[in-house]
């Protein structure tokens, strides 16, 4: 059927490079395919958020779809208001007959990329620069720690978070200062899990002459022969396959949960990191790929205990 | 011979000039909405009817012009004791606060309207109590209450984030913030009062709250004029050196002052977290402190003055959140651009007009 | 240029110069003419517009009309660098100077030589040290400002006309602020500098600086310029009837007075003003009820700060206030008013009035916590108006509306306002600063009356008025003050001759 | 000696933290030393940042933004003396009117150029300032003690970095030994002196905010294509008042104010390196306090407790002759 799809970014911003930009490219992957125009908005603040989604509802659109953990409230008011138009969440749950909530095991992804940054440091210091500090991206620190003591147990990994309000998304000078303490202290490869503020981490470690891993788009592109990897969350197939399933009548509420099994994460590798790859470390990826779907090797999610065993 | 002593009359020095201030700042706004590309009178079309178009974008506007209301109260009441209070922001940060606590303590056990006079005065103390210091700090050392109330703003923010990320975040969320309040604990939404213009508010958060901002303005209007303290108030910001003939204590009138300038922001936090959101979050004053400031400007310190120009704030809020959803190139943000404009016509410009509008005034009048 | 040269030749001409503040008139159509080479001396009146005029001079106020010569050439005077420009030096009333600024950077600020103040830090140094040993004007270069006496800063504000070469030199109440020896040793200063050329106006309103130093003198009253003599060829008494202008027509009818008990008592007062200078010294006095008590002196003789220190305004240094035998602890002019003490003060504009205020706000000031005006914390604004309503009729004052803004009544009925406030209290003692500054005759003696009345009805009252005349037809009692001290008591119909000289520092 | 480095690590960071504020409190020096108050500091920074973002991503030349940071930084002091000084408005609401333009028009703007939520592109390396090596500075690095320190925290800035630390000698000097100078600090404290000695005051306080501007601009410029690569949202976030604060604890003096502000960015590199680590007996001390401390230190400053800060003191009134 002919769908009104509109799309709600979060407050980083279409173009962030990151999490946005990648539901972007699915909606333009879409209407690629389609043809279907769609609508989108970016928010600049949380009451912003709630207004655009409930726009969206009541000019008919559908299905609406919200990225972003902080619109979870207005989704569950606005979802509730608008009982037969179709929302999608991503990164949260919202328990509606008429929601979809897209999440993803962040901690396997994070799993991926700490292991090849523990392969990759020549020091045995690895860092991660968390953006708010929220049980979320502790738990991108979480996997990433565990992954990184999966190739040498005493791996030192450093962890800062970039602050603990919003703001902390849309801060890169502080990330790249939290950057260069840890190369300081001998870190020489930095995962960034801090939206917008990440590309202050990226920035950082190139300007160093480090590694860094980029988070949710594939961003080996901005730094080449910097960025390690990007630990990807396919937002963009969340988008995609939300938009198809509407339109096709096969829209399903409930928790859609992505791992590596769904291909839902990867540690995305392409021509801009090729070099930076070497053959040992292909191997150990794709070994760990098969270990962790075949349940050999256990991630632990921080989120369901709020704690860390490393 | 100079212009700046002559007097003019009320409807010129009150109606005409910030009127004509007020135009030439969207003037100007509309001149950054051209530049970008866009046509202003459309976008004017647009944000007037996104502000009134419809009942619940009535209720937003109101709902935006409350917090207005008790901010741009809090800076007309130091504003008339001749200080100048850039810490309602923080006041009202800090009064969601006290609000909180009543609301998260008391909720399981009463309904709302038990709830809300504890909520008010709870809110008003903390709010209150964080324009305390800096206000001790002029009264007693003469510290620069302009300064010390930017500084103060910065440390409440600190502190509330503290207390959010640590004390109060719910385990197992994502968002530094309290509980969502229970019915108790919130202040209900003025449908009725909606309904009774035939309009509906649908999910505008417009609450009760408006009509203790309209009970503050009273007061407020009260205090101003009708009180000894009042008057006191006004002649401190008239003239100091009379204040000091007439023995009126300066220490205690500044602290005073002080005290309900901040007492007023700080129940701006009533619309914010027990009307709206029902949870303090972090960073729920979103400006409306800064926003007092200008609508105290607009207003001439005056509740009634007030009331206008925090509607006026509200639609450009409304208006501008519609806005930037019909037309994507202009972000909210344009609302910052014109809340600016307003301040620096209204506000530091105020005399740039006024030379001219008496030689006008002289002319019309055939001196 | 030589010395003595021609020295009847104008080295300054103003024709016609009108200014107004506003609705002020300051200076009203002012001719005057002032000769090459001798010292002109200009006396009048508090506000007369002298300051003013020696402002347009100097280029720091314009003019709304007239021209101004200086040696025969018509120039217009823009700004101070144009007046420099052409000669003129000015030593302001309140000084120009920068108080956490050397001396040295004093007198280079705006002639330093260069864009780079060590270029031309030398050579000031020089032409200072030329200054002093021709002029006797001995400053250390390198003191601040701030810690210099008055007498200093002065002298710095001098050199400061002369480094920058001024042939003419004007000096706004100079002597203001001196100890007599200062004002001794600048008027020497003045007349080496006069035998070398220069020419200088000085003002001041001491009649006895005018008749040692200068060589014309010209009047000023109301704005207006009203007289121009020879030194030599006028009299004390002279100049003073045509400063004042009106004496011929005030004598108040009063009874005799009936002094009863002790109200107010001042001993062993010592108070100090903003910069730390001793402005009251030891002054010790007592006002009985029923009796008025005029202290008489040359502006700026400690009589403002006195009259403060009482109001409760002013914390005084050193000694006792008593009010009905009951010494005053606290400095609080409301706990004051309780004790029955009312207070005009000499400044309506900054103390009696809130100008922005309506009348009837006015006519509160002070007492606005009265139970009358409103039970608890309101204000009972219908009782306020009718209560200033009812002062407005009695004291007839114009135009008859409460509602009106105070800065929109003229000086003399905004007096009207101050006064009919203080006095309806029903006092048991009255301050009273000079009553009638600014007010026409019709008031004067509308207000003169009723300060009398107030006497017969036995309340205690303390005058101070630098106007001799208002001084003499009121009080009782007549205090003179001079340089902060009581230096006699007169009584009321002493004559003008020795109280003149007492307040001119010479004993009687 | 891993103590040591961590020091020398933190050092590094403080001087990066310290020189949009060095920048921004030296502009503030200039205009209230010459009597007018700025709270538009930041509103100035975040012009100029955004300026400067944009033009460098266009052209690709660093200095070019530079000299857009500048010139927006000129424009706004401008208005801040069209206000303030021409028209004799008050300086505080001036100043705070102005930093909401700057902080909606940069959004604005920067959404309808750049489409990226307010943000500008990202800079190409050609159009940023980077990192010099100083001459040696590998050589020395084993040197013990010195050798990190020139390496680490002298060497490896870029090149605003060192104009920031030179300003501070030249403001000086300016301020001190110049004609300019002279008059700036005379109108501060007593506008009628400059003006009786026959010096335009409205000029000279016109000149005193322009290279408070200029100063500014600087700092903006830093931000956003020194220290990172794009001109992001509000990325001053507050420093232009902390920027104020360390000029008022530094009494409105250029030597103090570069302490001052380094004693700050130090304050804020500590409380970056703290962040999770627990102290020796107080255990793990809230960020937040750290992010506080320099506020809580102005108002400490202010209330006379640390020695009394005197304002110059014709500061925050315009100069009127005529009532
Ligand atoms: N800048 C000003 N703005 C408005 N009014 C002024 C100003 N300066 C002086 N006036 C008014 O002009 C009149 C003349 O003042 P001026 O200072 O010239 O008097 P003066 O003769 O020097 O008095 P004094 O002996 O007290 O110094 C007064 O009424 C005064 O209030
Ligand atoms: N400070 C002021 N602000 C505004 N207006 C003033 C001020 N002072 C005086 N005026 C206006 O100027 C007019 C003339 O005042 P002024 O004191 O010169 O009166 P006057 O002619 O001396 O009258 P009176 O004889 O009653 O003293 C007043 O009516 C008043 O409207
Ligand atoms: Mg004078
Ligand atoms: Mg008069």
């Amino acid at each position: 059927a002919e769908i009104k799809p509109a799309l709600v970014y979060g407050t980083g911003g279409k173009f962030d490079k990151s999490f946005n930009e990648a539901a972007y490219t699915g909606a333009e992957a879409y209407k690629k395919e389609t043809g279907t125009e769609y609508r989108d908005f970016e928010p600049t603040s949380d009451t912003q958020g709630e207004q655009a989604i409930r726009n969206f509802a009541s000019r008919g659109y559908n299905p609406v779809i919200a990225v972003s953990f902080a619109w979870t409230s207005a989704m569950e008011k606005v979802a509730a208001e608008f009982p037969e138009t179709k929302f999608v969440i991503v990164d949260s749950v919202v328990d509606l007959p008429n929601v979809r909530s897209v999440v993803y095991n962040e901690a396997e992804g994070s799993y991926l990329v700490g292991l090849l940054a523990g392969m990759a440091s020549k020091t045995g210091k690895v860092g991660f620069v968390g953006g708010m500090d929220i049980p979320l991206i502790r738990k991108f620190g979480c996997g990433y720690v565990q992954g990184a003591k999966s190739v040498k147990a005493d791996m030192q990994v450093f962890q800062n978070m970039v602050g603990t309000t919003g703001a902390a998304w849309n801060d890169p000078v502080r990330a790249g200062e939290l950057t260069k303490n840890q190369i300081d202290q001998g870190a020489d490869v930095v995962y960034a899990a801090a939206g917008a503020s990440g590309l202050g981490v990226l920035q950082t470690a190139a300007d160093n002459k480090k590694l860094s891993i980029g988070v949710d788009s594939n961003q080996n592109h901005v730094h080449p022969g910097s960025v390690l990897t990007s630990m990807v969350k396919r937002v963009d197939l969340a988008v995609y396959n939300a938009y198809k399933d509407t339109a096709a009548d096969k829209f399903t509420a409930g928790v859609q949960s992505n791992g590596i099994k769904d291909g839902g994460v990867v540690a995305a590798i392409d021509e801009n990191n090729k070099s930076l790859i070497t053959p040992e470390m292909q191997t150990a990826v794709d070994k760990a790929k098969a270990d962790i779907i075949a349940g050999t090797v256990k991630v632990h999610d921080y989120m369901t205990d709020n704690s860390c065993p490393m | 011979m100079s212009t700046a002593s002559v007097p003019l009359p009320g409807w010129i020095s009150y109606g005409v000039i910030p009127l004509l201030n007020l135009i030439l700042a969207f003037f100007f706004s509309g001149l950054v909405v051209w530049a970008i590309g866009e046509n202003p009178f459309e976008a004017l079309k647009f944000l007037i009817e996104g502000a009134l178009g419809r009942g619940d974008a009535i209720g937003f506007t109101l709902f935006y012009a409350t917090s207005f209301i008790f901010t741009g109260l809090s800076v007309a009441v130091a504003f008339h004791a001749g200080l100048f209070n850039i810490g309602s922001e923080g006041q009202a940060y800090v009064g969601g606060l006290g609000a909180a606590l009543v609301a998260l303590s008391l909720d399981h056990y009463v309904p709302w309207y038990v709830t809300m006079p504890f909520a008010v005065i709870g809110a008003a103390i903390f709010g209150a109590a964080w324009a305390f210091i800096p206000a001790w700090l002029q009264a007693k050392r003469g510290s620069h209450i302009v300064i010390t109330t930017i500084m103060f703003n910065f440390i409440g923010a600190a502190l509330m984030v503290y207390l959010l990320v640590n004390v109060f975040i719910v385990p197992g969320k994502m968002a530094p913030e309290t509980r969502t309040f229970l019915a108790g604990g919130q202040l209900p939404k003025l449908d009725w009062l909606m309904a009774l213009f035939g309009l509906k508010l649908g999910p505008a958060p417009f609450n009760v709250s408006f009509i203790i901002a309209l009970v503050m303005c009273y007061l407020v209007w009260l205090l101003i004029w009708r009180t000894k303290l009042g008057y006191e108030m006004r002649t401190l910001g008239i003239s100091p050196t009379a204040a000091v003939y007439a023995g009126i204590p300066y220490v205690r009138t500044v602290i005073i002052a002080m005290l309900i300038s901040g007492g007023l922001a700080g129940m701006m936090s009533l619309n914010a977290v027990m009307g709206a959101s029902a949870r303090l979050q972090v960073e729920f004053v979103a400006g409306a402190g800064f926003v007092g400031i200008a609508v105290s400007l607009m207003g001439r310190s005056h509740p009634v003055g007030i009331i206008f120009a925090a509607i006026l704030f509200g639609i450009l809020y409304q208006g501008g959140a519609d806005l930037s959803f019909e037309m994507p190139n202009i972000t909210r943000d344009m609302i910052v651009v014109i809340q600016g404009l307003v301040i620096f016509f209204a506000g530091a410009l105020e005399y740039m007009l006024r030379p001219a509008m008496v030689r006008l005034y002289q002319t019309a009048r055939g001196k | 240029m030589s010395p003595h040269s021609s020295a009847n030749e104008p080295a300054i001409e103003l024709v016609g110069i009108d200014k107004k503040f506003g609705t002020v008139h300051a200076n009203k159509d002012i001719n005057l003419s002032v000769a090459k080479g001798s010292i002109h001396g200009i006396i009048g009146e508090n506000g007369a517009g002298k300051s003013t005029l020696m402002s347009i001079l100097y280029g720091f106020y314009h003019a709304d009309a007239g021209e101004i010569r200086i040696q025969g050439t018509p120039v217009t005077i823009r700004d101070s660098q144009a007046a420099i420009a052409v000669g003129i030096g000015m030593v302001h009333q309140h000084f120009m100077l920068v108080e956490n600024f050397t001396v040295l950077e004093n007198v280079m600020l705006g002639a330093e030589g260069g864009q780079l103040l060590a270029k031309g830090v030398a050579g000031a140094r020089k032409e200072l040290k030329r200054l002093e040993t021709e002029y006797g004007l001995d400053v250390d270069p390198d003191a601040l400002i701030e810690e210099l006496p008055v007498g200093r800063q002065q002298r710095v504000e001098i050199l400061k006309a002369l480094y920058r070469g001024a042939d003419i030199l004007i000096l706004d109440e100079p002597t203001g602020v001196l100890t007599p020896a200062e004002a001794d040793h600048l008027f020497r200063i003045l007349r080496v500098l006069r035998d070398q050329g220069k020419t200088i106006i000085l003002i001041t309103h001491k009649l006895r600086e005018i008749m040692a130093i200068t060589d014309t003198v010209s009047v000023m009253r109301r704005g207006e310029m009203v007289a121009t003599r020879k030194t030599s060829e006028t009299t004390v008494a002279e100049l003073a009837e045509l400063m004042v202008g009106r004496r011929v027509l005030l004598r108040v009818e009063k009874g005799d007075a009936n002094p009863g008990p002790v109200l107010l008592s001042v001993r062993n007062l010592t108070v100090k003003d903003g910069r730390g200078v001793t402005m009251v010294d030891d002054v010790s006095f007592d006002v009985r009820a029923g009796e008025i008590v005029g202290i008489a002196g040359v502006a700026g003789n400690g009589q403002s700060e006195l009259l403060e220190a009482i109001a409760g305004i002013r914390k005084p240094v050193s000694g006792e206030i008593l009010i009905d035998g009951q010494p005053v602890d606290s400095v609080d002019p409301a706990r004051l008013r309780q004790l029955g003490l009312a207070h005009i003060p000499e400044d309506r504009h900054h103390m009696g009035l809130v100008l922005k205020f309506e009348e009837y706000e006015n006519s509160i000031l002070g007492y606005h916590r009265d139970p009358r005006y409103g039970r608890g914390a309101m204000l009972d604004l219908d009782a306020v108006r009718k209560d200033a309503e009812e002062k407005i009729a009695k004291y007839d004052i114009r135009p008859p509306n409460a509602r009106l803004k105070t800065a929109n009544f003229s000086g003399g009925n905004q007096q009207k306002i101050v006064v009919a406030r203080e006095i309806e209290r029903d006092p048991k003692m009255l301050l009273i600063g000079q009553p009638t500054r600014g007010v026409d005759i019709g008031a004067i003696e509308f207000i003169h009356r009723r300060i009398i009345e107030m006497r017969d009805a036995g309340k205690a009252v303390l005058l101070v008025s630098v106007e001799l005349d208002e001084i003499r037809s009121l009080s009782d009692r007549i205090l003179v003050m001079f340089a902060g001290k009581v230096v006699g008591e007169k009584s009321s119909d002493a004559d003008e001759q020795s109280l003149g000289l007492m307040m001119a520092g010479i004993a009687a | 000696m891993e103590y040591f480095d961590t020091f020398v690590s933190i050092l590094g960071s403080a001087i990066r933290l310290s020189i949009p504020l060095l920048f921004t409190a030296l502009a503030g020096l200039f205009s209230e030393r010459a009597g007018i108050f700025d709270i538009g500091l930041e509103g100035k920074m975040l012009a100029s940042a955004f300026a400067a973002a944009c033009v460098a991503y266009w052209t690709g030349n660093a200095w070019a933004g530079l000299g857009a940071g500048i010139l927006i930084s000129i424009i706004f002091s401008l208005l801040h003396g069209f206000a303030s000084i021409t028209n004799r408005g008050n300086q505080i609401v001036s100043g705070v009117a102005l930093n909401f333009v700057a902080a909606g028009l940069t959004i604005v703007l920067g959404q309808a150029w750049f489409n990226q939520g307010g943000r500008t592109g990202q800079v190409p390396p050609e159009g940023r300032f980077s990192g010099i090596i100083l001459p040696g500075a590998d050589m020395m690095r084993e040197v013990p003690i010195i050798g990190p320190l020139y390496a680490n925290v002298i060497s490896g800035n870029n090149i605003l970095t060192y104009i920031a630390f030179l300003m501070v000698p030249i403001s000086w000097w300016v301020l001190y030994r110049t004609r300019f100078g002279l008059r700036l600090r005379a109108v501060g404290e007593n506008p009628g002196a400059v003006d009786t000695a026959g010096v335009s005051v409205v000029w000279l306080r016109y000149r005193a905010l322009i290279v408070t501007g200029f100063l500014a601009g600087f700092a903006g410029t830093y931000l956003s294509i020194a220290q990172s690569a794009a001109f992001i949202n509000n990325m001053s976030a507050g420093k232009g008042y902390i920027a104020l604060a360390a000029l008022i604890f530094a009494k409105w003096k250029p030597v103090p104010v570069m302490f001052a502000c380094l004693l700050f960015g130090f304050l804020d590199a500590f409380a970056n390196f703290m962040q999770g680590k627990s102290m020796p007996l107080i255990g793990e001390v809230p960020v937040q306090i750290f992010q506080a401390l320099p506020y809580i230190l102005t108002c400490v400053l202010l209330a006379g407790f640390i020695g009394v800060a005197r304002p110059p003191k014709a500061g925050g009134v315009a100069y009127t002759k005529e009532r």
